[in-house]
């Protein structure tokens, strides 16, 4: 099932979108989610492993179960201040 | 009865902006006669990095994420350090050399509290608020910045 | 000749006043586009002590050796944390509550240094500085403070 | 010989005066002038333990000569900031 992802600073100016959709498994976990971005956005694939992933505004584990519904946002290295 | 009066929920101001941050107004915001130390933060461009001279910053926020991230931190900060009241403002799009990107202000009774406070919110803030950094250096080069 | 260019000695601004202190004026003293870290500290009048009503201070100063001794420790601030401007300002005479009897100003090129230095000047200034501390009370005591 | 000792705050305030003179003998120790002190104005008793000597401005130990000429000042506890 596709599900929307947000993307921000250096993903959104790799991927050239501000959200990208990928193909999930049901039940999928954010481990998933950021593997399904690495495979169907490969410009994203060398930042990816240095994200994390937002599930509602939160950051989760790998193993997070991402609920469906719920607001996915790829978050890379963060540098305010 | 002599019961104490208990101590006031802690006063919280968060704000995103794209405009310059303005000090002054937010002194007066924190003003409590009933605390004794006051400490500012002030995270500002600065020209240089190294050999290489900066233009310009620009600052983008996943703005609901970092707001409620912001508001987390404060709220832990004000337990942890006894604060009575705390400001955190950042400001988003060019912030130019010498300007402020980022203002903390926080108040507590004794100085103790409000001096630990202010590394300890830098750090978190930097570690984890979804807020990105583009440096325009005078190369023309901007790139995002990735803390090490 | 790529020569880097040394550090300049850090700049200092040490007063004694018996006006309320202008910390907006020493924003601007302060101001440099090659720091990124602006940390100030306001010790302020505060109304409770405990159960008690302040109704306000007096500071007393044995001027010429606490100048000497905030110069003093002000350079060694500078060194220590690698600081490019500092100003302390302690105010003397009557401090009614919510004025500041102290501000302390500082920047350097990284956070790290700036937030430091506050609390470690505020530690040695309360521990050895010759300025002295008169309380006054609602209820009409007035006493020399003698920390604990 | 006499000499000047400055007083502040609480010292001044017991002392009832800005400053004492004290009878030192030669050679006088940072020691040697605090008791003076403590004999000649017993008011200061009390406080005494709490204070300091400052020597043209400077704290000085408990065996510090004092120099002819110098400037003597009694620090009692110091608080502030």
């Amino acid at each position: 099932m596709p599900r929307e992802v947000l993307l921000f600073a250096a993903a959104a100016e790799l991927a050239a979108a501000r959200t990208i959709a990928v193909d999930l498994p049901p039940a999928a976990t954010a481990d998933d989610v950021l593997a399904a971005i690495g495979q169907q956005v490969p410009a994203l694939a060398e930042l990816l492993p240095a994200c994390r992933l937002a599930v509602d505004q939160t950051f989760v584990g790998p193993s997070f179960s991402v609920p469906a519904g719920a607001e996915l946002a790829l978050i890379p290295p963060v540098s305010g201040g | 009865m002599t019961a104490r009066v208990p101590a006031a929920q802690p006063r919280i101001h968060i704000e995103l902006t794209d405009q310059a941050i303005d000090l002054p107004r937010l002194r007066v915001w924190l003003r409590d006669v009933d605390t004794g130390a006051h400490a500012w933060f002030e995270g500002v461009t600065r020209r240089m990095t190294g050999d290489r001279q900066t233009v310009q910053l620009a600052y983008e926020a996943f703005a609901p994420m970092a707001t409620k991230q912001l508001r987390q931190l404060a709220q832990q900060a004000a337990m942890e350090f006894e604060l009575r009241a705390i400001a955190i403002v950042h400001r988003l799009g060019v912030v130019p050399v010498g300007e402020a990107s980022i203002v903390i202000g926080c108040c507590s009774a004794h100085r103790v509290g409000a001096l630990a406070a202010l590394p300890w919110l830098m750090d978190r803030i930097k570690a984890d608020v979804a807020i990105w950094k583009q440096e325009h250096f005078a190369d023309g080069v901007h790139q995002w910045v990735h803390p090490t």
